[in-house]
């Protein structure tokens, strides 16, 4: 009871825990990114379950081009890689390198999408189209929420180099780029794991 | 921060950039490599994981990040894989 | 302090004379958002509301035209099944529980100036209000409205021929994805806020209750709604695009939808449970005026309960043709959850021992929810068994439980909170006899509504049957239909003193004090209502939210951020 | 006794489902008479009185605490009781089936039941199956029911059996009972399949096994008798 009133009556002032000095932006975007990973996370257990209880798929997935899917594989790493190269430049105030890596960034991201579509339209052209098949279902859906992800990227990138050209974004360049790369560097890591999934489990031996 | 240490951090960058990309190839060249279909899923669908970490730690910077971030970017995978592992009988192993 | 606010950019609006748009419709305020997601709420009540009204009249005299309706078509039937579920659970409780309370509590409770993102939060109410027309519309659309059930079960909502639903169950989708971005960019911003900016000396362990539990079920629904983002996204491409996801002929797996919503659908029990079951732990001790019994314990058993919620899915299956063997370890882990939910509840109860309880209508709607939310939990022990429910799944029996889950914790706690809170977001009193009365009749007809389906579900009656005389062991359970329908009418007739209370006394209330119950929570020492920018002074808190009757204080009351000296002589 | 009130069980598990109800409902209705009990007494006991100050009592020690957590480990065990009762009658329903004395197969549709048993061969799908509008079952035996829908799901529910299962297009699910009583009992789809969902009702027709051999031999010979007459009309035609 005496212990009790202590505590409760007479508590010294406290600071805080750390908790409150991390920068909300970058919180609220990891949060964003653990439903972002529910979301991907369910997509890709479905397609698992679909795929072992069908018992692999090799036939219509032999029509995926695992060359294709590498290249693209190599551009958005290495957007990833000037994403962070335009933060890095941010923090030691080099504007035109920051606007030179985020136009290449901008530049890959839509080159992944050409390749993409350049995809879609040969498959589409064979006749995989979605509804062709359990895998071409997965394959379009899996690939097309990603593209979508890809193009909500090059958007935010996008206006971000717009905002470094006329000088509007260097008040809070730092946490723009960071929270922007963040994400971006999140669209790389689902298609990391998407690639491998999609083009290289295929082969039957 | 001076110049010397932003030209190491960019280097370091384009070190995490070349190892992802020899993983890459490491991991597609590996299918059709002679072994086992078994072996070559699993270093396929590890070098991919080990490719995730690396971007996920050095270029997201969960390395240098409060424990907070780990839980919240952790909690979510764990709960795909119960969710995975709980759907397997019903949906994988129907038939 | 320099870390908060900087994140307040919208700190030096505050003297800026406001347009009526601004203030009113385009607010970045969250006491304004709060109160546009009430208004969306409670409007959609009344909508469903009123199919509650007209399934009612159908189930005890089918086939007679309903007054104010007419004849029910078994297809519409099926709608307003459909829609009275759909629009309770995601356009009445989420916006009330979630979307309002959590708006206007979180930033007050922790002395914050308002959300960490006020421009995303305007965003998610908007988001709302447009997910809201698109169900409104999917109901107007030719063919039918969506009649797949709330649940939406594939092959029935997947193929448009099953079910006569063409661009209604589309729609459906539709809206369900909005609501479920608006509530996702919502729980950002409620678990970020709840972070990032909580006011010098508040710890997560003095932290209310509420704000607790709105995190936590923020975190709930965050976690929890992904995989049914994706399935629903599958199920929508099977209606317009011809995947054959849920097909079974074509390889697609029916079995994948049910587990993908209820790992959803189960932890959202939680998502509207816990915000309300914190309103009632907010207000408990204050008019007990006594400290909430076992405060620690509570948030070590809602993480328990929260993480728990994400694993025990499958009891919603147990008959459902998923794989028997998976049964037992699912019953075994939901029956566990009745354990932290247990010690809320008996600390709840222990909370008013030896109290100095003071009836007021908070308090009144307070002890009706928790009592009728004791028969909604130990209902629940019957569903959790995997034998019980044999019998009674979807049976009325299902219909009862749930009802007497959420209708206490969504309408009793809501209500509430609504008359404990009605003073700081109105700035005026509201009227205790008709808030009382509106307590007995809403606790009277409530009862007299769900306890006969309890009956009808021993007897097997099935849920969602239009006209039971077609079943022989139907014709006999007909009478309890008739009971319910009587206690419905009575409970919705019950919400008018509720609605002239509101409006009344928002007009020609007494004004308000500061702090009108003595509470301790931050939020009664901001003005009544609070302006926008909410404190004057940043509180700095120096202790937890429930210091009632402390021994050696003259008040029976601390607020958390008062510092007070304990005379020593009181402390035996 | 609650359950059986409203509808007797008339299948060898009836009992045992039933008595899983029970079990529970006397425990539930015992604790919600305790804590509702609680509830009241407290709010009269300890309503606001003048001069009298409310206890300062945190529930934060342990001593304290016990007030709620001895109720709580009181409570799971009566959880794991009833969860060991539950898991042997899920058993014996669900789990292993007992070999069948017969087999039907059932196939549900919008918004019809079809009962398909084999010909005199005993054989399914040898061309002599015959199809039912009513599920005839002997008394005392064991039946496995195979479920099978055509399009939706939906969910073969016999009351009076204690029997539900859900009925999965592109799935054969098979489920068992042994019904005890000779009798009629009805069938109702209980799970959400169309807006005739009401009007989907089946019948269970338990005979004594000497009625249900004959019953069946009648129906194949019909049957036969039907067959030979429309192939001599094919051929008449022909």
């Amino acid at each position: 009871m005496e212990a009790d009133i202590a505590i409760h009556a007479n508590a010294p002032a406290i600071e805080t825990d750390s908790l409150v000095s991390l920068p909300a932006s970058r919180v609220a975007l990891w949060i964003f990114l653990a439903g972002e990973i529910m979301i991907f996370g369910g997509l890709v257990a479905c397609f698992m379950l679909y795929r072992i209880a069908a018992g692999g798929w090799t036939d219509e997935a032999s029509h995926v081009d695992w060359q294709v899917g590498t290249i693209n594989t190599v551009v958005l790493l290495t957007s990833s890689l000037t994403m962070i190269l335009a933060l890095a430049a941010v923090r030691r105030n080099d504007q035109q390198a920051v606007k030179r890596f985020l136009a290449v960034t901008v530049a890959l991201g839509i080159a992944f999408l050409g390749v993409k579509a350049f995809e879609y339209h040969g498959h589409i052209v064979e006749g995989f189209t979605p509804s062709k098949g359990m895998f071409w279902s997965f394959y379009y859906t899996m690939t097309g929420l990603h593209a979508l992800h890809v193009t909500g990227g090059i958007v935010v990138n996008s206006i971000l180099l717009i905002m470094a050209i006329k000088g509007t974004l260097w008040a809070r360049g730092e946490t723009r780029l960071e929270i922007a790369g963040l994400y971006w560097h999140f669209v790389d890591v689902v298609w990391i794991l998407l690639f491998p999934l999609l083009y290289l489990s295929l082969e039957a031996k | 921060m001076n110049t010397e240490a932003t030209q190491d951090t960019a280097k370091f960058y384009f070190q995490i950039w070349e190892w992802l990309i020899i993983l890459l190839v490491v991991g597609t060249v590996i299918v059709f490599m002679p072994v086992s279909r078994g072996l070559a899923l699993t270093i396929v669908f590890a070098v991919a994981a080990i490719k995730g970490v690396l971007v996920v730690r050095n270029y997201m910077h969960l390395k240098h990040e409060h424990l907070i971030f780990y839980l919240i970017a952790g909690l979510p995978p764990l709960l795909v894989i119960i969710m995975l592992l709980a759907l397997l009988p019903d949906i994988a192993f129907r038939h | 302090m320099e870390a908060q606010l900087s994140h307040i950019e919208h700190v030096d609006h505050h003297h800026h004379p406001q347009s009526l748009i601004s203030k009113y419709v385009f607010s970045t305020d969250h006491k304004m958002i709060a109160k546009q997601y009430l208004a969306v709420g409670l409007l959609m009540a009344l909508v469903g509301g009123a199919m509650a009204y007209l399934i009612r009249v159908q189930l005890a005299w089918p086939g007679k035209p309903v007054t104010g309706w007419g004849f029910i078509a078994p297809g519409s039937y099926m709608a307003m099944v459909t829609m009275h579920g759909t629009i309770m659970v995601f356009f009445v409780a989420m916006p009330i529980l979630l979307g309002a309370f959590g708006n206007y509590l979180i930033p007050l409770m922790i002395g914050a100036p308002d959300m960490a993102f006020p421009r995303l939060n305007m965003m998610s109410v908007w988001t709302l209000f447009v997910a809201s027309l698109v169900l409104i519309a999917s109901m107007l659309v030719p063919g039918s409205a969506p009649n797949a059930g709330w649940t939406g079960y594939p092959p029935l909502s997947a193929v448009p021929e099953y079910s006569g639903s063409t661009w209604g169950i589309n729609l459906w989708l539709l809206a369900l994805a909005l609501e479920f971005s608006s509530f996702l960019m919502g729980g950002i911003n409620f678990v970020t806020t709840a972070i990032n900016m909580r006011a010098p000396g508040l710890t997560f362990w003095r932290l209310p209750l509420v704000v607790w539990m709105e995190i936590t079920a923020s975190a709930l629904f965050l976690l929890s709604v992904g995989p049914l983002v994706a399935g629903s996204v599958m199920l929508l491409l099977d209606r317009v695009l011809g995947t054959t996801f849920y097909a079974p002929s074509q390889g697609g797996d029916p079995l994948l939808w049910q587990h993908l919503f209820w790992f959803f659908g189960h932890p959202e029990v939680y998502v509207i449970a816990l915000p309300a079951i914190g309103m009632m732990m907010e207000i408990l001790p204050v008019f007990a005026r006594k400290p909430m019994f076992g405060y620690r314990a509570i948030i070590y058993s809602t993480i328990i309960a929260g993480f728990l919620s994400l694993i025990v899915w499958a009891h919603h299956m147990f008959v459902s043709g998923m794989d028997p063997r998976l049964a037992t370890p699912f019953s075994i882990l939901t029956i566990l959850i009745s354990i932290p939910f247990a010690v809320m509840i008996f600390a709840m109860i222990a909370t008013l021992w030896r109290g100095s309880i003071i009836f007021s209508t908070p308090m009144l709607f307070t002890l009706a929810a928790l009592s009728s939310f004791l028969i909604g939990g130990v209902t629940g022990i019957f569903l959790g068994s995997q034998a019980a429910d044999i019998y009674l799944h979807d049976s009325y029996f299902v219909v009862a439980h749930f009802h007497y889950t959420l209708f206490p914790l969504l309408f009793m706690g809501g209500f509430a909170g609504i008359y404990y809170w009605f003073p700081k977001m109105f700035g005026k009193m509201y009227s205790e006899p008709l808030g009382k009365l509106h307590c007995v009749l809403t606790f009277v007809f409530f009862n007299l509504t769900f306890i006969p389906l309890f009956m009808a579900g021993f007897g097997g009656a099935p849920r969602r049957i239009y006209f039971p005389y077609g079943y022989d062991f139907l014709k006999p359970l007909q009478h309890y239909h008739v009971i319910a329908t009587y206690g419905a009418i009575g409970l919705l007739l019950g919400q008018l003193p509720f609605v002239i209370n509101l409006f009344a006394s928002m007009i020609s209330g007494r004004k308000a004090e500061t702090n009108p119950w003595h509470a301790n929570t931050l939020e009664w020492t901001a003005p009544s209502p609070p302006p926008h920018g909410n404190f004057e002074h940043v509180p700095h808190v120096v202790r937890g939210p429930y210091d009632y009757s402390v021994p050696g204080v003259a008040e029976d009351w601390v607020a958390q951020d008062k510092v007070v000296t304990v005379t020593v002589a009181a402390a035996g | 006794m609650i359950s059986q009130t409203f509808l007797p069980g008339v299948s060898t598990f009836s009992g045992s489902v039933d008595h899983v109800i029970n079990l529970i409902f006397v425990l539930a209705v015992g604790w919600f008479i305790v804590l509702q009990g609680l509830v009241i007494y407290f709010a009269v006991r300890y309503r606001r009185r003048p001069g009298v100050k409310a206890s300062f009592i945190t529930g934060e020690s342990w001593g304290q605490l016990a007030w709620v957590l001895v109720p709580v480990a009181l409570a799971l065990v009566c959880d794991l009781g009833i969860d060991a009762a539950g898991g042997d009658t899920w058993e014996t329903v669900k789990g292993e089936l007992p070999p069948p004395a017969v087999t039907v197969h059932v196939m549900a549709q919008q918004f019809s039941w079809k009962f398909t048993y084999p010909g005199e061969d005993g054989k399914f799908g040898t061309g002599h199956d015959l199809v039912e509008d009513a599920l005839h079952v002997p008394a005392g035996q064991v039946v496995h029911v195979v479920l099978e829908s055509k399009d939706v799901i939906h969910d073969f529910f016999v009351p009076a059996l204690r029997l539900k299962q859900d009925i999965l297009p592109g799935r054969a699910i098979t489920a068992w009972f042994n019904a005890t009583e000779p009798g009629t009992y009805e069938i109702a789809c209980s799970q959400l399949c169309g807006p005739a969902h009401f009007g989907m009702r089946g019948k269970v027709v338990v005979d004594a096994p000497n009625d249900f051999n004959t019953w069946l031999s009648a129906e194949r010979a019909a049957q036969a008798k039907k067959a030979a007459a429309d192939t001599s009309a094919t051929r008449g035609n022909g």
